[in-house]
């Protein structure tokens, strides 16, 4: 192993930050601050992808073009996500996900 | 040496991402959490440069911290009504997670560095947009097209949704 | 033969469901002809398919698009759909019983439009089972089957002993705990034929070729046993029969009794018997005792009910006890028998139950005891519910004695005594049927049903054409036989095989 | 044209079917057109049947081998069932029997349902059931024999609940299809039993493979065993003992179905049967003798429950039962001849004495009490002279119908016991006894009936001519058709015989005993009955012997036994097996359910509705998955898919 960059820094940068959007997921109390967490581990996964485009199959292009579908799903599901908090938040008077827990038994 | 530069590129990238996402889930004001969040996107776009995807790290300025979160933004402004210093406050499960967190890390690092990589050794073309858009309009012009209509559907259903509240007002 | 007959048949019925969607809730009337001209056309087509059916020939006939239209590769799965001398009379069964089904609920009034739809889609999945021969397809139509009966239960059903969502429920619970069985048994049977022979192929006919160990069948034939049993109401896995039957609604009634629970034994010999042959003997005894205790002691419930539709409930639960006694036999005239006698016990069911919802339409009761005397108001509502009783005890000249009859030959030669306490069922269920019609059409006229009409009209449907199959079918038993024995004959004939090699 | 009848004898039964489909489709709202066209189906099915006796009576060569075709009905690899047409002496001459007396039957039933409202329907069932009754008659199939049998099972049961409105009749129908039902079990096993272990059930195959039972496997015991199952069938729809019970009660239905169906035809079917497999039977001695011990003790039975009863048709019933154990005794010592005589002259003679009492009863407006009528002869002189050549025919006077093929009966029973069976003596004694009987309870009836005082609440008068014409024909051939088998020119024997002929001696001596029984008999009646006008001596004598008199007019208790194993065995198990059903299958079915709402319930906490619990479990379950395949055991990780 040369001091060239081989995947696995990626791999490893890539996984630091998913771990970060979930801690960060699991553990934040406002709704928007969970969904930005959420970004964070899309953006993690993105890293990955286009890094094992540029190693695996340059060619192809499958790792950008499967990045490029995920960065168009997660702005509609930011979109989304935003008018739902919105909208419940009105509704609701909170932003504590453990508040929303009308959907248990 | 090209190599000894990309190295320094990556580290003092993936610093920048990997401390910038940390405020974002560690800073007490959501507001500076979206700001932290800002430049953790531009340093992921860095790091799509140095990984020779430079469409996609303009898509990425562009969308996240152009688009998204000017729009996370917005929403802060119009959920939070309380006190901006204390808005971005744990719950009790912060202990698991990190535990989770630093468990998966460790995990998926472990795999990592054992890694023995097959690379290819080919270049990735430098005209990236020259290339990968013929395939996304040829091979998945289909899914190109779905993700296009959802889109459509989730912008407007999300102003339907907020659209909606405000029509009922604030009687509910 | 490359027109689909088939697959048309199939999309009749889907189709008037379609069109009926799009006619607004008031048209009730319009709503009821689109059904009735779809099943019309489905039975048109089904009677054109079995006339056309080349019997000397044999084998699968009539396979639409000329070949299996590969559907999904990797499990083998094809758009199958062909005929032979098994399913032909079980597809003629189902567009019967769905055109007559139709007009048995001529006189629902409560959210018509939705009962057609469902009645539709249930008929097309009934009908989908009896014509795939994929084993995928036929896990499909099956499960399609379960959910518009749920539905029409609880919504169009009526409570007496049990509640109508008890009843439901029951009958729900117990279609997919049979299905679960089921769906353990294919899968295995699935993977095991891949591990064997390396090709993914779904259809019967492939499956039938391959030789699982005896062990493997023993395990495999249970499953399929508890999983087809528990549709064919086998004791003791029958105790959703009765309430369920007595919950739901004249239409869905007709079609579980009628054909429902023919899937199972149909399934048997199909899948079953003919794919595990080994399996098959090692259980026949034990199913050809469940099938024994079926009859006498179903019969003997039926004799204790006071409500009518529970002494039909009951007695189908006998009568299948016949249908499996004839399956155990594993011969040629006993499984002859048994499919014949799942006709006939369809067409006996369907017509037994569409009378009694006619006479819970103008009574509002079921309750024997509180009836008596109607043939003096509605002689032809007697006559139908008579001739379903007279063929219920299995009176020669109507559908039913021949296939018992020949069932009890094959049955007694093969486990003796054992079918004598079958046979002796005749008497029981005689008295029942006879008890349960005199009880409420004979005696004296009591005149608060006085105000009741007999049948007329559309109502006259399922007396005149369920009536006259079951006439037609006691003066002329080789229409139906010849049919099944073609069917019948070459896939026992391979079975024989098996058990030759494997029977040492 | 009996060239065409004996090859198309299959329309005999076919024209009455035919009526019934055209009443039921076509005429059923015109009673008039009803009628006619059954009538005239018969009458059809008469000249047929009268070309095919003329046809099978002329030519010898069916003494020995009888006129089969048939089709095939339905079949498969192994079991083929025919069905066809099987004509011999015996079959034409229950043809020519049954479209007779039917034709009568349906012109008396004219005037007797005049003004029922189900007039065209109840034509219609007597067209079914002539349909049916020829169908079995001609049937040269076993199992066709039983279709045709269950059939006109059938017919009696709707004819005997015709008036659905009684209750009484309802309950009589069910009784009759139960009671023959219980018979047709174990003629079904029987057929079964036959079909499996000689492969046929045609008659004639049969007939041949049969007395080599041996060869097919088959011991004399378990032949023995086919032979009684067989005979349970005919002990139920002849109305033997112990299955005699529904009999009487048919007499529910109009009295032209008594007539018909109840005395003259369906409930010779068994004895018919029996003479049909009588190749069966006299393989098997021990059978055989059963059914002459049951015919002779069914004869003497019947008879002393008839003497002491008082409805007018259920005398009637209870000597049809009594006859029927005639006719079953004499196929029990093996003479066909002796048995179909007795079946053809009891025919006539029972059906118009029924027909007579129809023809009281419409007269008296249905009281049917003996007691209640007297002096009738005069208001109604055809009906009652011709009810007194009846009278004399079954008690056995010459040259009266009965007389002959009674004491032909009395002749085989005694031959039969000096072939070395000792029991024959007591079957003998036994015949001989009811033959007084059958006098005396007869002539009982007429006396009480037609002589002695009339009653002032009675306005009797002659019924039409409808009615009276087929008692007078009856009447005739109850005088004459005895005469045909006389032991002096037994035409009879010689043509309807199983085996060798008969030829039989005339007994002059068994002759003169039994018509000094008959005189013993009416005389007594004439005594009791007659002559002693207030019937003081009658009354006395039942006083005197209450615990008799109470055990035959209540029937020897026997529906008292079966209404109790029916309510008190039948009924409770069958609530047994209800309440099994419901509290234990069930309970098992709905205690699953319960444990599964129950776990159900205590698993519902875990459902928080905390979404970050949610996926906090979630990516812990991946964590703990990834390890355990990244570093346990390796065949785990293939299990799933996946190579390490």
């Amino acid at each position: 192993m040369g001091t060239g960059l081989n995947p696995s820094y990626f791999i490893g940068l890539s996984a630091a930050l998913f771990a970060i959007g979930m801690y960060g997921a699991l553990s934040k109390k406002n709704i928007i601050s969970v969904l930005i967490s959420i970004e964070l581990m899309l953006c993690a996964v993105n890293i990955n992808l286009v890094a094992f485009n540029k190693f695996l199959t340059p060619d192809a292009f499958l790792g950008q073009i499967f990045a490029i579908f995920i960065i168009t799903v997660a702005a509609a599901e930011v979109g989304l996500g935003l008018a739902l908090i919105i909208a419940i938040s009105r509704r609701r008077e909170t932003n504590n996900l453990d508040d929303l827990d009308w959907l248990r038994w | 040496m090209e190599n000894v530069y990309e190295l320094i590129a990556f580290i003092l990238l993936g610093g920048m991402v990997l401390g910038s996402a940390l405020l974002v889930v560690t800073l007490k004001n959501l507001v500076h959490s979206v700001l932290s969040l800002i430049v953790t996107f531009i340093a992921v776009a860095g790091i799509f440069l140095l990984l020779n995807a430079d469409f996609l790290a303009a898509v990425q300025v562009l969308v996240y911290a152009g688009g998204v979160c000017i729009m996370v933004v917005f929403a802060v402004m119009l959920v939070q009504r309380t006190d901006m210093e204390e808005s971005n406050p744990v719950n009790w499960r912060f202990g698991f997670a990190t535990l989770l967190g630093g468990g998966i890390f460790i995990l998926i690092g472990l795999f990592a560095a054992r890694s023995q990589w097959m690379l290819t050794g080919t270049e990735v073309p430098k005209d990236t947009v020259g290339t990968f858009a013929p395939i996304l309009l040829t091979e998945f012009v289909i899914p190109f097209e779905v993700a296009a209509i959802l889109l459509t559907v989730a912008l407007t259903g999300a102003l339907l949704l907020v659209k909606e509240v405000k029509a009922n007002g604030d009687g509910s | 033969m490359t027109f689909p007959f088939l697959t048309t048949t199939l999309l009749a019925p889907i189709l008037a469901a379609l069109i009926i969607v799009f006619i607004p809730k008031e048209n009730d009337k319009l709503c009821k002809s689109v059904a009735a001209v779809g099943t019309g056309i489905a039975l048109a087509l089904s009677l054109f398919v079995y006339f056309g059916y080349d019997q000397s020939v044999g084998g699968l006939q009539w396979v639409d698009f000329g070949q299996p239209v590969p559907w999904i590769n990797d499990l083998g799965v094809t758009w199958y759909m062909a005929v032979d001398g098994l399913s032909l009379p079980m597809l003629l069964l189902t567009n019967l019983i769905g055109f007559t089904a139709v007009f048995a609920s001529w006189n629902v009034v409560h959210r018509v439009k939705e009962l057609m739809i469902l009645l539709l889609i249930l008929i097309a999945g009934v009908m989908g089972t009896f014509i795939a021969q994929d084993l995928f397809i036929f896990l499909l139509f099956y499960e399609i089957v379960v959910i518009p009966i749920y539905i029409m239960v609880v919504i169009w059903g009526s409570s007496k002993r049990v509640t109508k969502e008890y009843a439901g429920m029951k009958l729900t619970i117990y279609l997919l705990m049979g299905s679960a069985f089921l769906l353990a048994g294919v899968i295995a049977l699935f993977v095991n034929s891949v591990n064997i022979t390396g090709v993914a192929d779904m259809s019967f006919e492939a499956l039938a070729q391959v030789a699982f160990p005896e062990q493997l069948q023993i395990y495999l034939f249970l499953l399929l046993l508890i999983g087809f049993g528990s549709l064919l109401s086998m004791w003791p896995f029958h105790s959703w029969s009765p309430d369920g039957y007595a919950g739901a609604p004249t239409a869905v009634s007709m079609i579980h009794a009628g054909i429902l629970k023919k899937i199972g034994g149909y399934g048997l010999i199909r899948l079953a018997i003919v794919v595990l042959p080994l399996g098959a003997r090692f259980w026949a005894p034990y199913m050809a005792v469940l099938g024994v205790i079926g009859v006498a002691y179903a019969a003997m419930a039926a004799l204790a009910q006071k409500d009518l539709k529970y002494v039909v409930g009951y007695s189908s639960v006998s009568h299948m006890g016949y249908v499996l006694l004839g399956l155990a036999s594993l011969g040629v005239i006993g499984i002859n028998g048994a499919v014949a006698a799942m006709f006939a016990h369809g067409v006996m069911a369907a017509l037994f139950f569409s009378m009694i919802g006619f006479i819970y339409e103008r009574t509002h009761t079921r309750w024997i005891p509180d009836m008596g005397g109607l043939s003096h108001y509605t002689p032809k509502l007697a006559i139908g519910f008579m001739m379903a009783g007279l063929a219920s005890l299995g009176l020669p000249g109507l559908i039913t004695f021949v296939p018992e009859f020949t069932i009890f030959v094959e049955t007694f030669r093969v486990f003796g005594w054992l079918a004598v306490i079958g046979i002796a069922g005749i008497i029981i269920t005689a008295l029942y049927v006879l008890r349960a019609a005199a009880n409420t059409l004979f005696g004296p006229a009591r005149p608060e049903f006085s105000h009741i009409k007999d049948l007329k009209g559309p109502e006259m449907v399922p007396l005149v054409v369920l009536g006259s199959v079951l006439v037609i079918g006691g003066i002329l038993p080789s229409l139906l036989f010849d049919m099944i024995d073609s069917g019948v004959a070459p896939l026992l004939a391979n079975i024989n095989d098996a058990l030759q090699i494997g029977g040492k | 044209m009996v060239e065409f009848a004996l090859n198309h004898a299959w329309l005999v039964p076919l024209l009455p079917a035919l009526a019934f489909v055209i009443i039921v489709f076509l005429t059923q709202r015109s009673a008039k057109l009803s009628s006619t066209v059954s009538i005239a189906a018969m009458l059809g099915s008469f000249v047929l049947a009268s070309a095919i006796a003329v046809g099978v009576f002329t030519n010898h060569e069916f003494i020995e081998k009888s006129l089969v075709y048939s089709i095939p009905w339905f079949g498969m690899e192994g079991f083929t069932i025919n069905v066809g047409v099987m004509l011999d002496p015996t079959s034409a001459m229950m043809l020519f029997m049954v479209t007779l007396v039917t034709s009568l039957i349906q012109i008396y039933s004219t005037g007797y349902m005049k003004d029922d409202p189900k007039y065209a329907l109840f034509f219609s069932y007597l067209s079914l059931f002539g349909a049916s009754m020829l169908g079995l008659v001609i049937a040269s199939n076993l199992l066709q024999l039983f279709v045709m049998w269950e059939l006109v099972g059938l017919c009696s049961y709707l004819l005997i609940g015709f008036y659905t409105f009684k209750v009484s009749a309802r309950e009589a129908a069910k009784k009759a299809f139960m009671t023959t039902r219980i018979g047709d079990f174990g003629m079904l096993l029987g057929i079964l039993f036959l079909q499996i272990k000689f492969g046929t059930l045609d008659l004639v195959e049969l007939a041949a493979k049969i007395p080599m039972f041996e060869q097919f496997g088959v011991s004399l015991g378990l032949l023995t065993l086919i032979a009684i199952l067989l005979f349970m069938g005919p002990v139920a729809k002849s109305g033997q003992f112990p299955l005699h019970v529904w009999l009487p009660d048919a007499m529910e239905g109009p009295t032209p179905v008594s007539a018909l169906i109840h005395a003259a035809t369906m409930v010779v079917a068994g004895v018919y049967l029996i003479g049909r497999t009588l190749f069966l039977y006299v393989e098997v001695p021990g059978a055989m003798t059963l059914i002459a011990i049951v015919g002779a003790f069914t004869a003497l039975f019947a008879a002393a429950i008839a003497i002491t009863q008082r409805e007018i048709k259920r005398i009637l019933a209870y000597s049809t039962v009594s006859q029927l154990g005639y006719m079953m005794l004499a196929l029990g010592v093996g003479s066909l001849s002796a048995s179909m005589f007795h079946l053809w002259t009891h025919a006539f003679f029972k059906a118009l004495m029924f027909l007579a009492a129809g023809s009281v009863l419409h007269a008296l407006h249905n009281r049917a009490d003996v007691w209640d009528m007297g002096g009738l002869i005069r208001k109604m002189p055809i009906t009652g002279w011709t009810f007194v050549v009846g009278g004399l025919a079954i008690a056995g006077i010459p040259p009266f119908a009965g007389f002959w093929s009674k004491d032909e009966i009395l002749v085989v029973t005694m031959e039969y016991a000096k072939n070395g069976n000792g029991i024959g003596y007591l079957l003998f004694a036994m015949a001989a006894f009811t033959a007084f009987l059958t006098a005396f309870y007869m002539w009982r009836m007429i006396f009480l009936t037609f002589f002695g005082k009339e009653k002032a609440e009675n306005h009797p008068h002659e019924s039409p001519w409808s009615m009276t014409m087929p008692l007078i024909v009856l009447a005739i051939m109850a005088s004459i058709s005895g005469l045909i088998g006389t032991p002096w020119a037994n035409i009879w024997g010689e043509w309807i015989h199983f085996g060798t002929p008969h030829h039989a001696d005339p007994a002059l001596g068994l002759m003169f005993l039994s018509v000094l029984l008959a005189v013993a008999g009416i005389g007594l009646a004439y005594v009791l009955y007659y002559k002693d006008g207030e019937k003081k001596t009658a009354q006395a004598l039942a006083q005197k012997y209450q615990p008799l008199y109470k055990l035959s007019y209540n029937k020897f208790y026997i529906d008292e036994v079966y209404a109790w194993f029916t309510q008190r065995v039948v009924d409770a198990s069958a609530r047994l097996t209800y309440y099994f059903d419901i509290y234990f299958v069930d309970g098992i079915v709905n205690g699953l359910a319960a444990v599964t709402r129950g776990s159900g319930h205590g698993l519902r906490f875990l459902q928080t509705g905390r979404l970050q619990t949610y996926a906090l479990v979630f990516f812990l379950a991946i964590l703990v998955i990834t390890i355990v395949l990244a570093f346990g055991p390796s065949d785990l990780a293939s299990i799933m898919g996946g190579v390490k």
